[in-house]
């Protein structure tokens, strides 16, 4: 059972229903170690793209689905979590060009290539304290999943737990870029809102498929 | 939450509208995409200049577009950077054939903001140069955090950029003017009281009774330290201390003195700082020859204050005396 | 109480050194008894304006004093009036031959202590007018009141009044003028929180937390009712009411309109503020031709704003109009 | 026994005691119904006052102290009730000038006078919810006394009790003058500062007298 459009559209718009649904918990959690805006800037920008997702053409790919899911979040989220998920989409697009269905392999190809922008574009490293803590376990536990043979909603699930632990295991840490790193200690105890909204994005991935 | 606000969700919008309304004399405002723009632009063969970040810290930036300054101001929404979009859109607007000048506070969300912009303003065959603004000395190990912030020092960065382009500099000369006046300012910053952004509807941190925060940026993000309430002359030195250390500045130099307020500070208090901050200056041999005093970027209604010092040369001390006129700033028209 | 000052008894004195050190270039302080004159005081032939009151409403007074506006201000202790020595002291100061006007906010106190500096200062052949503003219409029934209060339209009294200085016009005329600009503002403030004074150490007055006090003067005295939270909008509706009404305001004029914030509201309230103001006199037939918003008359960091509107004329249209170089308000120049 | 010039040099010290003692209650009472600077303006004017006493010369009259009380309250208190307390002064030292010794029918001339004095600045009738409400009751109880054949003590007395009944009748009054004249029906429930540090400067008064 492989992953086609319908996944991709229903993924986008489950995000949007999860990002709103926890809007204020991830001000909270960015009022604490960043500006408090981070559910406001992603509920705004998810509600553009669902707006827009009845304007994809019949027949459109997966490619399709996530490169105007990257225009729109570009165009209408700002802040640093904009240029981000954006660049994120933008990647994860070009990674599944002109397939239709995506199978496991193709699964982690897509979340490589949507954690490397992150990487391009924000230079964050494994325990800086950012979404890439919980977009890089999803990656790697994303990619044993599929190369002991598991089913595409299987890998999903795999990125998904993988995410939620790294999120959860922000809140020990220092951060180094972002604002929460201008807090130093005090940034401790606190969890990261990027890895705790790409967690939520990325269970959102599995919650649909299949 | 009180303020005098209707639907927190068009806040920046309605408050643009009155602005641009206030102000129709000096600017025109897009309204889709938000951009503030000089009413003449473009000015032909003056390089435009163009800032922009999250709203909040009015008048920055668009109380400083107008003659001799910014071109274009774009404000995002509260506290958060603007998109790309708009951003381009201002950037075509104040092209006047000399290129374009991005200022751009060093927020993770606005550099990679406006480096987007950036590269769709070049595809489109504009030539654009970037300086970002990182003044804010309150950010110690700049190698393990996302750098120093851009804060106070990015009104006087833009200011004498702006008299720099009116005079005619070539958008290679307005770049290293502002190069050099961010390389020769240093600010820090205290808070007394937490701010609210409309849409969390909530205080973005906590202060004790007796509590004030050393070293905060401009979205009431925390800072360097926590401490009890202290003298003003207590503070002022407190905040001088990093500043006068960190460039360093030195006996002989001759400086701007930029007291500004957070947003809920009166001016009553920010006069009795830049008063003791004149006097420590002194005790080092330095001299302050300019001073801007007042709210000028802000913090929404936080109070607090920050002080910047700008080493100043001929050439910069002439270009802040040059005429300006914009909401915010004017003089000399 | 967090404040940036040093020992509340210094609050005034040290500010106000501050703010001469700030703008030397356009006043010169004495500091006993402690006022603020124009630094080319006095000017032969121009009538003198001299205003004053209390402390704690910055930029008025001091902000105002320079090139054709105030000639001197009399800064008192915080909210209270100051004394008829340093108003006498002032007066002499600013006289150049032509005489010398009083601008009085009508509270109790500045009126008697000015009072008795008038006639101290005619006793020494000083030629001295008076005029009192109350332009404050929350005050309803004057005749069992202290009469309303000189609030918002006293900045554009001294504005106009300055400018008709400045011209050459004698003492009368300038008086004239001042009366005119006084009897065709009306001014209708709202508080959001309270303002401490230094001194007291407490908030002058509790408000819940989705109350605002309409009809507040500038010291946090409490106004004409109490009432729940309302958007901007509303509120605005609510202070342009008694204003348009009173005066009466009608079709076809042409008005200048002040949105001033009381020294805790940020700007992009004010110009939420202004926009919808805009609006509703443009429904009357009004037109707005001159604006002002920022915070110009201020009770101390006290969030919350006043709107002002004054019938303009030709001759006071360009008394407006014409140059002014003070700390806080310039242009022309 | 007469009252001197000692009384009234120690009447002034004691006025300044008490001011100082009760400056946070005068400051309270203002707060609530005026701008919070009653006991502050008065502290200040007070203590103005005790630092010029000992520069009076060898001497002086009644008349000569509150004269100098007249011109440091006038050029150190401000606000309303600077004028206001200073014009009292004056005009009582109007009334007693050139007597070194007053008796009672004395003292009735210069609590009048006094009161005279305040309300010829404020115009201020009684029942307007000001310090005329605790003068004129106090002048009109030491006339009586006086009448009465009673000793300038028992009429200083007279005043301080009647000023002290008048100050607390101010509460459930509306305000016609001063700020808490802008308070309408909510200045109801409150006391009159100027009429409370009236009463406390009248009751000062009868303290020193022998
Ligand atoms: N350099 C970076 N690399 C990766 N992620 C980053 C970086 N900087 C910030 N982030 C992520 O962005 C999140 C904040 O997003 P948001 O609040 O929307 O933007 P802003 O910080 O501009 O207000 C942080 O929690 C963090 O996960
Ligand atoms: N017109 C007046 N006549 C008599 N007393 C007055 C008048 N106006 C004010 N007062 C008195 O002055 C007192 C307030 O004094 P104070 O607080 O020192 O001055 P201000 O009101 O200028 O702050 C009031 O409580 C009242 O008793
Ligand atoms: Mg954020
Ligand atoms: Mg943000
Ligand atoms: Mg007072
Ligand atoms: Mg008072």
């Amino acid at each position: 059972m492989t992953l086609g459009t319908d996944w991709a559209i229903a993924w986008i718009r489950r995000s949007a229903d999860v990002v709103a649904e926890h809007r204020v918990e991830l001000i909270t959690l960015d009022r604490e170690i960043g500006d408090g805006d981070h559910g406001e800037n992603l509920d705004r920008g998810f509600s553009a793209v669902v707006a827009k997702l009845d304007t994809l053409p019949e027949g459109s790919t997966p490619a399709d689905v996530f490169k105007l899911v990257a225009t729109t979040l570009i165009s209408t989220v700002g802040g640093a979590s904009g240029p981000l998920f954006g660049t994120a989409y933008l990647k994860a697009a070009g990674a599944v060009a002109g397939r239709e269905d995506l199978d496991s392999a193709s699964l982690v190809d897509l979340l490589t290539a949507a954690r490397d922008g992150v990487v391009l574009r924000g230079k964050a490293a494994v325990g800086d304290k950012t979404m890439i803590d919980a977009w890089t376990p999803a990656v790697d536990s994303a990619a044993r999943a599929a190369e002991g043979g598991q089913d595409e909603k299987s890998v999903l699930e795999a990125a998904a737990q993988a995410a939620e632990t790294g999120a959860r295991d922000t809140e020990p840490l220092v951060a180094h870029k972002g604002r929460a790193s201008y807090l130093g200690e005090r940034a401790v105890g606190h969890r990261d809102p990027g890895a705790q909204s790409s967690s939520l994005i990325l269970r959102a991935a599995v919650e649909v498929a299949g | 939450m009180k303020k005098l606000i209707n639907d927190p969700k068009n806040v920046v919008q309605e408050s643009v509208a009155g602005f641009a309304s206030a102000h129709a004399d000096i600017v025109t405002v897009s309204s889709d995409p938000l951009f503030i723009v000089r009413a003449d632009a473009p000015v032909q063969g003056v390089v435009g200049i163009v800032s922009g970040g999250g709203s909040g810290h009015e008048p920055l930036h668009g109380g400083f577009v107008g003659y001799g300054m910014l071109g274009a101001a774009v404000p995002g929404p509260v506290f958060t950077s603007p998109t790309p979009d708009p951003i381009v859109a201002a950037t075509k607007a104040v092209d006047g054939g000399a290129g374009v000048l991005h200022i751009v506070k060093n927020y993770t969300g606005d550099v990679l903001n406006f480096e987007t912009a950036a590269d769709l303003a070049a595809a489109d065959g504009i030539e654009v140069r970037t300086v970002v603004t990182d003044d804010d000395v309150a950010v110690q190990d700049s190698l393990y955090t996302a750098g120093r912030r851009g804060v106070g020092g990015t009104v006087l960065v833009e200011k004498i950029a702006g008299a720099a382009a009116e005079r005619g500099d070539s958008l290679d000369e307005v770049a290293a003017i502002a190069e050099r006046v961010n390389a020769n300012v240093r600010t820090m910053g205290v808070a007394l009281t937490p701010c609210v952004v409309p849409h969390a509807g909530e205080p973005s941190f906590t202060l004790g009774d007796d509590e004030i925060e050393i070293g905060i940026g401009i979205h009431g993000e925390p800072g360097r330290e926590r401490i009890p309430l202290e003298p003003a002359d207590a503070i002022v030195e407190r905040l001088l201390e990093p500043i006068l250390s960190d460039l360093p500045f030195s006996s002989g130099d001759s400086v701007l003195l930029f007291v500004n307020g957070m947003g809920g500070t009166p001016l009553v208090e920010l006069y009795i700082m830049y008063r003791h901050a004149v006097e420590v200056l002194a005790s080092r041999g330095i001299t302050v020859v300019r001073n801007l005093v007042g709210n000028y970027i802000t913090a929404l209604e936080m109070q607090g204050a920050s002080i910047s010092v700008l080493k100043l040369d001929d050439e910069t001390t002439e270009l802040w005396d040059a005429p300006v006129q914009t909401a915010a700033l004017r003089w000399g028209r």
